[in-house]
C-alpha cells in the first residue's frame, strides 16, 4: 500500500505522534497464540444446548405442534414454542421507531419462509437436542408462496406478511422512498440518448468464520449474563428486553471480540431465545448456529433489482437519471426498510446530475429474511450505477474514465437529496487511477480538482 | 480456445455512519494511579481492529504512547452505550466520543500538572512520550506518571472524561426526499484487468488497482489490512458469491464452504492499493469509514472488464462462468 | 450415558479424559481439556479452523473422534510458543498484519507449521496449497501467504 | 443417545457389527462424522476395523492393491503410485487428504468422489469379504452395499497413458465442476488402441464415457482425431445441478475440458 500524500496536503495536519503510525495491533498476540477469547471459548458446567426445529415449507399454516414424544426423549430439559415467548411478535428497528412489529421469535400459527424457527429444544447434549427435534411433529397446511419481487408486487400475489398487509414496506412517503430533484422528464426530452437498463443480484452470505451465537448464564440473582458475538451490544440487549418483557437491568451482555461480522451479526436472533431458555431452566444455555444455519438461515445481503434510465448528451453530460430500486427483504423487515432507504440516499451516485428521480422499494417474499451487510444499501447499487456508466460512455463513444470526470461531483454541487457536496475526492481518486493503471485521460481532466468547479 | 483480456474501471463514494444519523456512541476515559489510561466503551471489534484504533486515538489526544492505553469494551455493565459496529461508523462515531472523553481527562491532567509545576494549565503541552512540558521551556516538565500519582493521592482529582458523539437524526422529506444522509463520504476508483476463457466462461482477475480516499489513515497498516481484504471480497462478490445460485428459485443453496464459493488462495489478483487522505471535517483526526466501501468498486470494475474482454454484458450478479457462456452463445447465435 | 476413556499427549503433556461416545476431538480439546485454540467454524470439514497436528499430520479435529486418538501426539497452536517466546510463524503473522478477526488464525498456523516442518523452503505455490483447506474471510489471504513465506525465510536464515 | 463407536481387529467382526440398524462404517470420518455433527440422527452407531490389511499398499507385477483405509495423502506420496498421484492430490485440502480414504471416496456422492473417477478409468476391482466386483458394478450398486470395502486393485498405468483433470471454481482447492480420468493406450503410430474415460459430476456417481471411448479407437490425439469423441462425450450423461454449476453448464463444458485433456 502506498499513501499518496501530495493530494489534499493543504487540508491535512501531519506530524502527529500516534495517529498515522502503523502500530502493531494489541489483539494480534492473542490471535496467533489461540488465546483470544471468543464467546464460545467460555465453557460452563451443566450447560444446555439449544437446537431449533425449522419450517420445511416456504409458506404454510401450522395446524398443530406435537412435542409429547420429544419431551420424553432422554436428555431433553425444556421445549419452547411461541406461547412461551412473552413478546413474540417483534421487529428490531422498533428501537429507532421503524415498525410495525412483523416477525415472530417462534412461529405462531404460520411460517413464511423455509427455515423459520418453530420450536426450540433444550437438552443436555447437542445430540439429544437433535434427536428430540426429530421427534417433534408439526402439521402444516402448505400455502402458495411467492419468490420473485415483481410477482410479489402484482395484485393477487400471495400475501407474505399480514403485519404489513401488502408485499412492500409502507414508508411515510408511500410504497417507496422517493427523491425528486429537477425535472427528470424534461431532462429525458432534452437528452441526445436515452439508455434504460436493468440489473439484478441474488442473496449473498457474510460467511464469517465464526458463526452467530451466544452463551447465557443465569447469575443466580435474577440477572442473566449473555456472552455474545453481536455487532451491537445495547441494540441487542434492548431488543431482548422487549421480547422477553424483562427489565434491561436484568441483562448483562459481554462481547466485543468477534470472529468476523460483515453486518451479519446485527439481527437479534439467538440471544432472546437463549436467555429465555436460561431463565426457564435456571441453567446455562448455548445457542450457536451451525454452518448450514449461518449459510441459509441467517440473514443474507438482500437480492436487489435496480432499473436505471439515463438521459445523456453527446458531450458526455448526464442530464437526467431515474433509478428504481427493489430490495428483496424476504419474509420479514429486519434492517431492510433502512437499507432500501439508504439506497435512495445514495443514488444517483457520486455524480452531479440536474434531474433525478429515485424510488426504492422494500419488497417481501417467502425467502430467508435479508438484512445488513458490508456496503448495505449501496454495494449492489454501485454495481448497477458503474456498469451503467460504462455503457453510457460506450454509447456516446467516449472513454469510460473521461466520461466519469465530466460528471463527477465536486465541492458545492447540489446532490439530489438536496445537500451540497462537501469533501469530495472522486476526481483525485480517478486521476491517481489514471496514473497507476496507465489509463491516460485528457490533460484537462488531470488538471481538475474536487475543490471547485473552475479549478 | 481463446483467452481474451479486458479491463474495466469503476468509481464510487460511500457514506460514513448510519444513514440519516441518529446513532450515538459514548466513551469514558480515566487514568489509573500510575498514568495509564482506561477507555471504557461498549463498541464491538469484529476483527477490523476497533480496539487498537481507539487506543491510538486516546493516546494521541491525551499525549501518551499507545501502549499506555487500555481498552475495556463491550461489557454492558461497565461500558456506556454504543449504537454498534456497522455502517462504517465504528472509527468515526466511537473515535469522536473517545476524543471528547480524552480531552476532558487531558484537561484535568494538565490542571494537576499546572499545580505541580506552578504554571497555568494553558501553558502546558505534552510530548507524546508521557511527559508534560511548559511551552517554550521544555526543561520544566513533569511525567504523566507523577501527575497521575499526584491527582490520586495528593490532590484528590479524578483524571477522567466523558465523551458522546451524535449526528442528529435527519428525516427525509416525504415528497422530495430532501435529507441529510451522512456528514462525510469516502471515495474509490478501481481498475481491474481480467482474462476470460471464451469456451468455458471462466474469469481470472489478473490485477486490481484500487485508489481509496479514506479521510485519514489512522493506522496505515490496519487500513491496508481492511483494503486488501475488502478488495478480495469485492472480486468475490463479482464472480462467486450467492446463497441462492438459481435465484429466485430457492433450490441448491450452499450449506458449507465447499458449496458457497469464494476465491481461494490460488485465485488472488495482483492487488495494488493507493490511499489518498482528504480529512473529513467531523471525523476523528479526519478519519472516515473505509471498511465497507473498499469492497464495492471491484464489482463493477470486474463486470466492465469482462465486457471489455468478450463483448457481453452480464448485468446479474454473480458473474458466473455459466452466465458468461450463455451470453457468448447468444452473441454468436446472433 | 456411556463414557469412554481417551489418553493422548497434548503439546507435550499427558492428558486423560472420559468422553461421551462420538465426541469429536475438537469438543474434547475445547470442552474437556480447555484448549480452545482450535475453533469450530463449521463442524463439516470445510473451513480448517479446527486444524490440529496429530502424529505430525494435519487433521481436522471436528471430523476426528476423540476415542480414535488414543496414544497419539497432538499439537495445537496454543502449545506453539515456548516459555512465552513466540514461534517464528506466530511472529511472522504479527509482523505481516496477517490476522484480523483472528478466528481462522490458529488453524492457519497449524497448516503452515506442518508445511514448514516438511518443506522448510516452500515456494509460493506450495504455501497456497498448504493453506488451501483453511478459510479466511477477512484478509484476502495475501498477508497470510506472505507471513508463511517470511517465517520460512527466517527459519532458513537461522539454520544457515 | 450418544454415538457409539465399536472397534474391531478384523473386518469380519466389523462386518457382523455393521448389520445392526443405524450403524455405519467409520473410515476417515469426512463423510460420516460430518453427518453426525450435522444432526443426522439416523446414525446411532459407528463401526471401524483396525485390520492392518486395510491400510496396506502393495505394488507387484504391474498391479497395485490399495487398502480401503489408505488416505489420499498416502497415495499421493507413494513412490510407486506416481502416475495417479495427481488424482489423489485433487481431493480436498491437506487435512482432508490426511483423513479421506480410498474406501470412503467410493461412496462420496457427486460432486465429491474424484478419486473414484480415477479408479473407474483404471477399471479397478473392488474387494469386500463377499468377494470382488468390477468397480462399475460396485458403483452402480453402492447404495445397497453393506460389506466393508477392504481394498481396490488395478493394473498400474504408465504415467504417460493416464490423464486426469479436475475443474473447480475455487483454486487450488475446490469441489468439482467436473472431473475426467482417462486411461489411453496408443499404438506406435500414435493411434489410440484402447481407451477408458471416466467422468465425475456427469451423474450422481462416476460414469464411463463409453461413446467417446469408442470414437477414439484408431484415432490420433489431435484436433481432428478427437472431434468425434468430443461430440459423443455427453452421450448417456445426466449431469448434476448443485451450487457449483448447473447441469447445462456441466454438459456444455465437458467436451471443452475433455478436448483439453486429450490434447495435453
Amino acid at each position: 500500500m502506498e499513501l499518496r500524500k501530495s493530494y489534499f496536503a493543504d487540508q491535512r495536519k501531519d506530524g502527529l505522534h500516534e495517529i498515522g503510525q502503523g502500530r502493531p495491533r494489541l489483539d494480534s498476540p492473542g490471535h496467533v497464540t489461540g488465546k483470544t477469547a471468543y464467546f464460545a471459548d467460555r465453557n460452563f458446567p451443566n450447560m444446555l444446548h439449544l437446537k431449533m426445529v425449522r419450517s420445511p415449507h416456504h409458506h404454510a399454516r401450522i395446524r398443530s405442534i406435537d412435542t409429547s414424544e420429544a419431551e420424553k426423549h432422554p436428555g431433553v430439559v425444556k421445549i419452547l414454542t411461541a406461547k412461551d415467548v412473552p413478546h413474540n411478535v417483534y421487529t428490531i428497528l422498533i428501537l429507532i421507531q421503524i415498525g410495525p412489529e412483523d416477525e415472530t421469535v417462534l412461529a405462531d400459527g404460520k411460517v413464511r419462509w423455509k427455515g423459520e424457527a418453530v420450536v426450540a429444544v433444550l437438552a443436555e447434549t447437542e445430540r439429544a437436542a437433535q434427536e428430540a427435534a426429530a421427534k417433534i411433529k408439526v402439521d402444516y397446511e402448505v400455502l402458495p408462496a411467492v419468490f420473485d419481487m415483481e410477482e410479489a408486487l402484482k395484485p393477487g400475489a400471495p400475501l407474505v406478511n399480514e403485519y404489513h398487509g401488502q408485499n412492500y414496506y409502507l414508508y411515510d412517503s408511500g410504497e417507496c422512498r422517493k427523491v425528486r430533484f429537477g425535472d427528470v422528464e424534461a431532462g429525458f426530452a432534452e437528452a441526445d440518448h436515452i439508455l434504460e437498463q436493468s440489473y439484478q443480484s441474488s442473496p449473498i452470505e457474510h460467511a464469517p468464520t465464526e458463526t452467530t451465537g451466544c452463551v447465557v448464564v443465569p447469575e443466580g440473582n435474577d440477572r442473566f449474563t449473555c456472552y455474545t458475538n453481536t455487532q451491537a451490544m445495547f441494540f441487542t440487549l434492548d431488543n431482548a428486553s422487549i421480547i422477553l418483557q424483562m427489565p434491561g437491568s436484568k441483562l448483562h451482555f459481554v462481547g466485543g471480540t468477534v470472529g468476523g461480522g460483515f453486518g451479519g451479526k446485527v439481527d437479534v436472533i439467538v440471544e432472546p431465545i437463549a436467555i429465555l431458555g436460561a431463565k426457564l431452566t435456571g441453567r446455562p444455555v448455548c445457542f450457536i448456529y451451525s454452518r448450514e444455519e449461518e449459510m441459509q438461515i441467517s440473514s443474507p445481503r438482500a437480492a436487489e433489482k435496480v432499473v436505471i434510465k439515463d438521459g445523456v448528451m453527446k458531450d458526455g453530460r448526464i442530464v437526467a437519471r431515474k433509478v428504481t430500486g427493489y430490495t428483496d427483504a424476504g419474509a420479514y423487515s429486519r434492517h431492510s426498510p433502512y437499507g432500501a432507504q439508504k439506497g435512495a440516499a445514495h443514488y444517483p451516485g457520486p455524480y452531479t446530475i440536474p434531474n433525478v428521480w429515485i424510488d426504492t422499494y422494500c419488497v417481501y417474499t417467502n425467502r430467508t429474511p435479508s438484512s445488513a451487510m458490508r456496503g448495505f444499501g449501496v454495494t449492489i447499487g454501485d454495481f448497477a450505477l458503474e456498469v451503467q456508466m460504462d455503457k453510457l460512455a460506450r454509447l456516446i463513444g467516449m472513454d469510460p474514465l473521461e466520461f466519469r470526470f465530466i460528471n463527477a461531483y465536486r465541492d458545492g454541487d447540489m446532490k439530489a437529496h438536496r445537500q451540497p457536496t462537501e469533501g469530495a475526492a472522486l476526481i483525485e481518486c480517478m486521476q491517481e487511477a489514471s496514473r497507476a493503471a496507465d489509463w491516460p485521460v485528457a490533460e484537462k481532466f488531470m488538471a481538475m480538482s474536487s475543490y471547485t468547479k473552475g479549478a | 480456445m481463446a483467452i481474451r483480456r479486458g479491463r474495466g474501471v469503476a468509481a464510487i463514494n460511500y457514506p460514513t455512519g448510519m444513514n440519516l444519523g441518529g446513532d450515538p456512541t459514548q466513551a469514558l476515559v480515566h487514568s489509573t494511579p500510575t498514568g495509564n489510561f482506561m477507555v471504557t466503551l461498549s463498541s464491538v471489534d469484529l476483527g477490523q481492529g476497533l480496539k487498537q484504533i481507539m487506543a491510538q486515538i486516546c493516546a494521541e489526544t491525551i499525549g501518551v504512547p499507545t501502549d499506555r492505553v487500555i481498552i475495556d469494551t463491550a461489557d454492558t455493565d461497565t461500558g456506556p452505550h454504543c449504537m454498534g459496529t456497522f455502517a462504517s461508523r465504528g472509527t468515526h462515531r466511537a473515535g469522536n466520543a473517545v476524543i471528547q472523553a480524552a480531552k476532558e481527562a487531558r484537561q484535568v491532567m494538565l490542571e494537576v500538572a499546572a499545580e505541580e509545576l506552578e504554571v497555568n494549565a494553558s501553558d502546558l503541552e505534552t510530548d507524546g512520550e508521557g511527559n508534560i512540558l511548559v511551552k517554550g521551556a521544555p526543561q520544566k516538565s513533569i511525567s504523566i506518571f507523577d501527575v497521575a500519582l499526584s491527582a490520586h493521592f495528593k490532590r484528590g482529582r479524578s483524571i477522567s472524561g466523558r465523551g458522546m458523539f451524535l449526528i442528529p437524526r435527519s428525516y427525509p422529506e416525504k415528497e422530495t426526499g430532501a435529507m441529510k444522509p451522512s456528514t462525510c463520504y469516502a471515495h474509490a476508483c478501481t481498475v481491474a484487468e481480467v482474462e476470460v476463457d471464451d469456451e468455458t466462461g471462466e474469469v481470472t482477475v489478473l490485477t486490481v488497482k484500487n485508489i481509496f480516499e479514506i479521510g485519514r489513515a489512522l493506522n496505515p497498516r490496519m487500513v491496508e489490512q481492511q483494503l486488501v481484504g475488502g478488495s478480495w471480497m469485492g472480486i468475490s462478490h463479482a464472480l462467486y458469491e450467492t446463497t441462492e445460485p438459481y435465484y429466485p428459485n430457492r433450490d441448491h443453496g450452499g450449506t458449507d464452504f465447499n458449496q458457497y464459493l469464494m476465491p481461494g488462495p490460488g485465485d488472488l489478483a495482483e492487488t495494488e492499493i493507493i490511499v489518498l487522505e482528504r480529512p473529513s471535517a467531523d471525523g476523528p483526526y479526519g478519519a472516515k469509514g473505509p471498511g465497507e466501501m473498499c469492497a464495492n468498486p471491484q464489482i463493477p470494475a470486474v463486470a466492465n472488464a469482462v465486457f471489455d474482454a468478450v463483448g457481453v454484458r452480464i448485468d446479474t450478479l454473480p458473474i458466473t462462468p455459466e452466465r458468461i457462456l450463455r451470453a457468448l452463445k447468444a452473441q454468436s447465435a446472433n | 450415558m456411556a463414557k469412554v476413556p481417551v489418553q493422548f499427549t497434548l503439546n507435550g503433556s499427558e492428558k486423560a479424559e472420559f468422553v461421551e461416545g462420538g465426541t469429536t476431538l475438537l469438543h474434547a480439546l475445547r470442552d474437556k481439556i480447555g484448549d480452545t485454540s482450535p475453533k469450530g467454524g463449521c463442524h463439516q470439514g470445510t473451513c480448517g479452523a479446527c486444524s490440529v497436528i496429530i502424529d505430525g499430520e494435519l487433521k481436522l479435529s471436528c471430523l476426528t473422534l476423540a476415542e480414535t486418538c488414543g496414544g497419539t501426539d497432538i499439537r495445537t497452536t496454543s502449545g506453539l510458543a515456548e516459555a512465552g517466546v513466540l514461534h517464528p510463524l506466530q511472529r511472522a503473522f504479527l509482523d505481516a498484519f496477517a490476522t484480523q478477526c483472528g478466528f481462522c488464525t490458529p488453524g492457519m498456523i497449524m497448516a503452515a507449521k506442518v508445511l514448514l516442518d516438511h518443506t522448510p523452503n516452500p515456494s509460493r505455490d506450495e504455501v497456497v496449497e498448504a493453506l488451501s483447506g483453511n478459510i479466511c474471510r477477512c484478509t484476502g489471504y495475501e498477508p497470510i501467504i506472505q507471513a508463511v513465506l517470511t517465517a520460512a525465510r527466517a527459519n532458513s536464515q537461522n539454520a544457515a | 443417545m450418544a454415538l457409539a463407536l465399536q472397534t474391531f481387529p478384523t473386518v469380519r467382526d466389523a462386518n457382523a457389527a455393521l448389520k445392526a440398524a443405524g450403524t455405519r462404517y467409520l473410515g476417515g470420518g469426512t463423510l460420516v462424522v460430518r453427518a453426525a455433527n450435522e444432526g443426522d440422527v439416523l446414525v446411532s452407531s459407528l463401526v471401524r476395523s483396525t485390520d492392518p490389511a486395510l491400510s496396506g499398499i502393495a505394488v507387484a507385477d504391474g498391479r497395485a492393491r490399495i487398502g480401503a483405509s489408505v488416505t489420499m495423502a498416502a497415495i499421493a506420496r507413494h513412490p510407486e503410485l506416481g502416475a495417479i498421484a495427481k488424482a489423489a492430490r485433487a481431493v480436498g485440502g491437506p487435512a482432508i487428504r490426511n483423513m479421506a480414504t480410498v474406501g470412503g471416496n467410493l461412496f462420496a456422492p457427486a460432486p465429491y468422489g474424484d478419486f473414484a473417477v480415477t479408479l473407474l478409468a483404471l477399471d479397478a476391482t473392488v474387494s469386500t469379504d463377499d468377494g470382488e466386483l468390477p468397480i462399475g458394478d460396485f458403483l452402480a450398486k453402492r447404495d445397497d452395499n453393506h460389506a466393508i470395502v477392504t481394498s481396490v486393485s488395478f493394473a498400474l498405468p504408465k504415467a504417460e497413458s493416464f490423464r486426469f483433470l479436475k475443474v473447480s471454481r475455487v483454486k487450488p482447492k475446490g469441489v468439482s465442476v467436473l472431473s475426467i480420468a482417462a486411461a489411453l493406450e496408443q499404438a506406435g503410430d500414435g493411434a489410440v488402441s484402447s481407451a477408458r474415460i471416466a467422468l465425475g459430476c456427469m451423474a450422481d456417481r462416476p460414469m464411463r464415457a463409453r461413446a467417446a471411448e469408442k470414437a477414439l479407437i484408431g484415432k490420433r490425439l489431435d484436433r481432428d482425431g478427437i472431434a468425434a469423441a468430443l461430440a459423443a462425450a455427453g452421450e448417456g450423461t445426466s449431469p448434476i445441478t448443485d451450487p457449483i454449476a448447473s447441469a447445462w453448464y456441466r454438459a456444455e463444458v465437458l467436451p471443452v475440458h475433455l478436448g483439453r485433456l486429450l490434447l495435453t
